[in-house]
């Protein structure tokens, strides 16, 4: 399922954070957001996803609004944790399915085992580290298969093994037909797995373009200075 | 000061003597203010958390009046019920007048406010965190506010014991409902006021202790069942 | 079972845990009574929440009956109304030989004194005084507090003030803050106090218990209850006078 | 029924023709609980906070008796200062009983620990999110007690208003240390509790309806003041 | 001033998080604590600082308790915001020292700038993005000029840029004699800034050594594993 943008604008206390701004993402790919802080990915991010209400403009999905929540999931840059167990974390978002206890739990051991935290199934999630956290997000959004997946900085606190690991999961979830939208200041990581870049600047589209094409040859300044790690402005 | 001490003893006659009368009064206090706290809970957190978690043109508004309820006077409450359930008023047939019934519906009507107001407070911040989780994962209003209300249960122990608090420590309005009719109506809070309106201030007084003690039984009790301090907020 | 509001001064007396438990034996009647102010109990009366009320005001009484809510009025017993004040009677009080002379004083020495001031029995009993001895209770001075509420509160607050009050001399007898205060008025038939027996009209409220009312009535103006209410003394002195008509 | 209707007249003509003694009873009321409440919140909020934010061998213990002590009886209150106040009791010669300031004495004992219990519930959260940044920076008690205060000012909105409300609709307590004297100590719910003794409901619920109009008015001023929902909870 | 930690172990509901261990770091130097996830480097930091409370054993400052406190700062691994304004989030560990407000504006001014929040001074900060939020709390902790720096991961949801420059701050700060003990899962910031290394595994010191020498030889198979991103067990 697609989605467009129509001259959408988020202003906040008076201050325009993003657009207006239009865009279109079709169904299938791997968009990888970059820009520098501030510059609105996660606004970005969240107005795609619904959570964030849009001062102008409208965000609308090929299919009903209803049925584009329910296929989607979001990994928040700094993870929600419900005050509960990691287990109970995991088991979240099949119980509101109203999943039957037997498969809750079958599916909660394997994906605890996929994200490494089969030894922590019954610590309560806030007491969890940075980056164990930030896997469980990763667990409890892919736990439901979701068909559009968003990711705002997810390896950001992550060991270099567990980077890999979560790249290798999001690899094959993409494979298996997940469409992905994701942020990271990583462009190691960018490079590795994005099939198309949408770069951000001042709530701004200011490049958008395939992969490969934006690495080797980015058509503004501003991408190439952000790239080589200098003054953005 | 002497009736004070003579309180404190006239207290520790009627409880090792398990006196008849004050074991069946304090009962009926516990049993009618109890029932009302189960009531009003079952209104007020529900409602407290929805308000919390829903955003609505006259949400400020409800918010300022709910909180201005909790200060209905509770010999205003005693009328209105009174008047409602009176056998010219339009639930009289019911007889429920001078009954523990009517003296529970008084006492909903006083701490339901009180509770939701304090559910509302504990639950915004709760909502503030949980806010962009809930509504990404799609759920629905039940929802939203099943996992508030279990989520933060222990933040909202406060509420309900507030709830408690002023319901068992009330006169005003059971007095009026409930007539304080010796083996009938009569609970700890209206036999204080009636050894107090006959001058028996050691009597009254050792009622009042009685009361305090059972307060602390409850407050106590219920802290060490729900163990609300064990892992900080957690 | 039945209900019957009566007044504060009647059941802070004493009297009405002598007679229930009697009459629970004798004719098996389980008297449920509801302690409120006159105002209140004839409410109550009015609205059909209870069988039966037993009050002294004598006009508010006519009235009820009058007005169908009652269906007659009998006359049960008295007692009388005391003043009581400081031990050492700044107003020479005790020194009085009418009522009427007393209330004179009161007014005369303007030391505190507590008025019920809530319109009850009690309350319209001093102002009809205050009227006898041709002063205007409404336009004393500020040593007259009219506190508004029940006997005891009142007591309460005239112990606590060390001032004079009327009061009925069951409530005064049985009231256990007496402080300083102390009886220094008392016997003038002016101050008698008549309390009255008012089955509520089951023409009116047809849910009410008429049957035991007529039988507690039958009972409070048998010579058992004559036995019981002439006997009830509180430190060797009666407070009630029975004088119903059989 | 028509009662409440007659009730309801009978405010609204207390209110247009500005009935001088409704008036005066009226600022009665406010005076005496908006002081009560001025003194409990200058106790509770930093006591609530320092709870919260304080680790001690009987702090479980503390907080359960500070709960309970929500459900002090006010009619016990009022006698025990009532004691405490009168010519023979310890602070007999100061001359208290039946005055203003003997009333809030009373009211401030019954509400500062419900305003305490509440402040405590509400800034644990807020220590939680806290602790680590103000133990980090090195702040004394003090300073860690201001600043929770400070930024948590809108929910401890909720605790004030609770003991506002409680303060302004209490009856029992200060009917016995005030006494309801005329002109000198009869607040707007000692007039009720006369009036219902009078059997005069319409004037009673009259007087209840002002008494609720005050409350909302109080509250919508202060939300309006605070404007607690603009911004989330921030 | 140097510390010295003897046999220190911390246990939450009944697990060991950390040690037992021993350790001393010595006044000077750019300290960087390596490890993977739920390795215990942010417990070992906190209880180098005091905010953590150790089950057993004894973390001792050259200098008295209180004035170690005083001389230290911190930057949490989630930045945690005061609900207040940026400004004002600045201002507050100089209020604390009673600092007049006329220097107390100052100081806000110059940091704001240095941390490039200039423009943010009046945004409420805990509606900042979440670099923004790491550079205010990097601002917040190096306002006060401490002697001793923990960091705790400061640059895992900075830009390039951002990076770049709170390094050349860090560095700055470091030559003017503040101690820096930092933990960071980039290997290559590790590399650029360290001058020794701590590499914590399951809740112990694994690997101590210059930071030449680790990059280079490290002596344990599990520091080389790591560093490949391979799996550390
Ligand atoms: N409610 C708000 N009020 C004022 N400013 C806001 C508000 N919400 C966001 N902003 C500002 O909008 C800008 C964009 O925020 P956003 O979180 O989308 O940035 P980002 O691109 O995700 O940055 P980062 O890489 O740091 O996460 C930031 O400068 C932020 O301070
Ligand atoms: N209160 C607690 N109860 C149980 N386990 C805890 C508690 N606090 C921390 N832990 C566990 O201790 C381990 C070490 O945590 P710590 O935060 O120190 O890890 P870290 O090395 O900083 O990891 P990261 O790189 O992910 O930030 C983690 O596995 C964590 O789950
Ligand atoms: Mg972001
Ligand atoms: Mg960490």
């Amino acid at each position: 399922m697609s989605v467009s943008l129509r001259d959408v604008t988020v202003r906040r206390r008076g201050k325009t954070i993003l657009g207006p701004l239009s865009i279109d993402l079709d169904a299938a790919g791997f968009s990888i957001v970059l820009g520098p802080n501030g510059a609105g990915k996660t606004t970005f991010l969240k107005i795609l996803h619904g959570v964030e209400r849009v001062t102008d403009g409208t965000a609308e999905w090929s299919v009903s609004a209803e049925e584009a929540r329910q296929a989607q999931a979001y990994v928040f840059q700094s993870p929600i944790m419900l005050r509960r167990s990691v287990g109970q974390n995991l088991a979240y978002p099949l119980q509101l399915l109203g999943m039957d206890k037997a498969d809750v739990a079958k599916r909660v051991l394997d994906w605890a085992g996929r994200i490494g935290l089969s030894d922590a199934l019954e610590r309560p999630a806030p007491r969890l580290s940075g980056g164990e956290r930030q896997k469980l997000a990763l667990g409890r959004a892919l736990i439901r298969s979701p068909k559009v997946l968003f990711l705002d900085e997810p390896c950001a606190n992550l060991d270099g093994r567990s980077t890999r690991e979560i790249e290798t999961l999001l690899l094959a979830a993409q494979r298996d037909g997940t469409r992905i939208i994701m942020t990271t200041h990583d462009l190691g990581q960018a490079r590795r797995l994005a099939s198309d870049i949408v770069f951000l600047l001042n709530g701004q589209v200011h490049e958008r373009a395939p992969a490969s094409e934006f690495f080797t040859t980015p058509k503004t300044v501003e991408a190439k200075a952000f790239m080589e790690g200098d003054i953005v402005e | 000061m002497n009736e004070i001490w003579a309180g404190i003893l006239a207290a520790f006659r009627l409880i090792v003597t398990l006196d008849g009368d004050l074991v069946e009064i304090t009962l009926r206090s516990l049993q009618v203010s109890l029932s009302a706290l189960v009531i009003a809970s079952a209104i007020a957190l529900p409602f407290g958390t929805w308000l919390a978690i829903r955003r609505f043109r006259y949400r400020r508004a409800t918010i300022a009046t709910l909180n201005a309820l909790m200060g209905l006077p509770p010999v205003v409450v005693g009328l209105i019920v009174y008047l409602l359930l009176s056998r010219s008023g339009p639930f009289g047939v019911m007889g429920l007048l001078f009954t523990p019934t009517a003296m529970i519906i008084a006492q909903v009507i006083i701490i339901t406010p009180l509770i939701a107001s304090i559910t509302h407070q504990a639950m915004r911040e709760l909502w503030a965190e949980y806010h962009d989780l809930l509504i990404s994962l799609n759920t629905s209003k039940r929802q939203r506010i099943a996992t508030l209300i279990w989520d933060g249960r222990r933040t909202l122990l406060t509420a309900a014991l507030a709830g408690f608090g002023r319901a068992i420590g009330e006169v005003g309005a059971i007095m009026i409902v409930g007539g304080n009719i010796d083996h009938a109506t009569r609970v700890l809070t209206t036999a204080i006021a009636l050894e107090t309106g006959k001058g028996d201030f050691a009597l009254a007084l050792g009622l009042g202790f009685v009361l305090i003690a059972l307060a602390l039984l409850v407050n106590f009790a219920i802290h060490a069942l729900s163990r609300t301090e064990r892992e900080g907020t957690w | 079972s039945m209900r019957m509001a009566v007044t504060t001064s009647f059941h802070n007396s004493g009297l009405s845990d002598v007679l229930l438990p009697e009459i629970k034996a004798d004719i098996g009647l389980d008297v449920r009574l509801l302690v409120v102010g006159t105002g209140q109990a004839l409410k109550l009366g009015r609205a059909g929440d209870v069988d039966a009320i037993l009050v002294h005001s004598k006009a508010a009484e006519l009235a009820f009956v009058e007005s169908g809510f009652g269906t007659h009025r009998r006359e049960i017993m008295y007692n009388d109304f005391v003043v009581v004040g400081p031990g050492d009677d700044p107003a020479n009080v005790s020194s009085a030989t009418t009522a009427i002379e007393a209330f004179q004083r009161l007014h005369a020495a303007e030391h505190l004194l507590v008025s019920r001031g809530d319109e009850s029995g009690t309350h319209k009993k001093e102002a009809s005084l205050w009227q006898a001895a041709a002063i205007d209770p409404s336009a004393l001075g500020a040593w007259y507090k009219a506190v508004g509420a029940g006997m005891g509160a009142s007591l309460n607050t005239a112990s606590g003030l060390n001032a004079y009050i009327m009061s009925d001399r069951a409530s005064w007898l049985n009231f256990g803050n007496k402080g300083e205060l102390e009886l220094l008025f008392s016997g003038d038939p002016l101050l008698f106090n008549q309390y009255a027996y008012l089955p509520v009209s089951a023409a009116r409220h047809p849910h009410v218990k008429a049957d035991a009312a007529q039988a507690l009535e039958r009972w409070l103006t048998s010579s058992k209850a004559q036995q019981l209410i002439d006997g009830y003394r509180i430190g060797g002195e009666a407070l009630f006078v029975f004088n119903a008509v059989p």
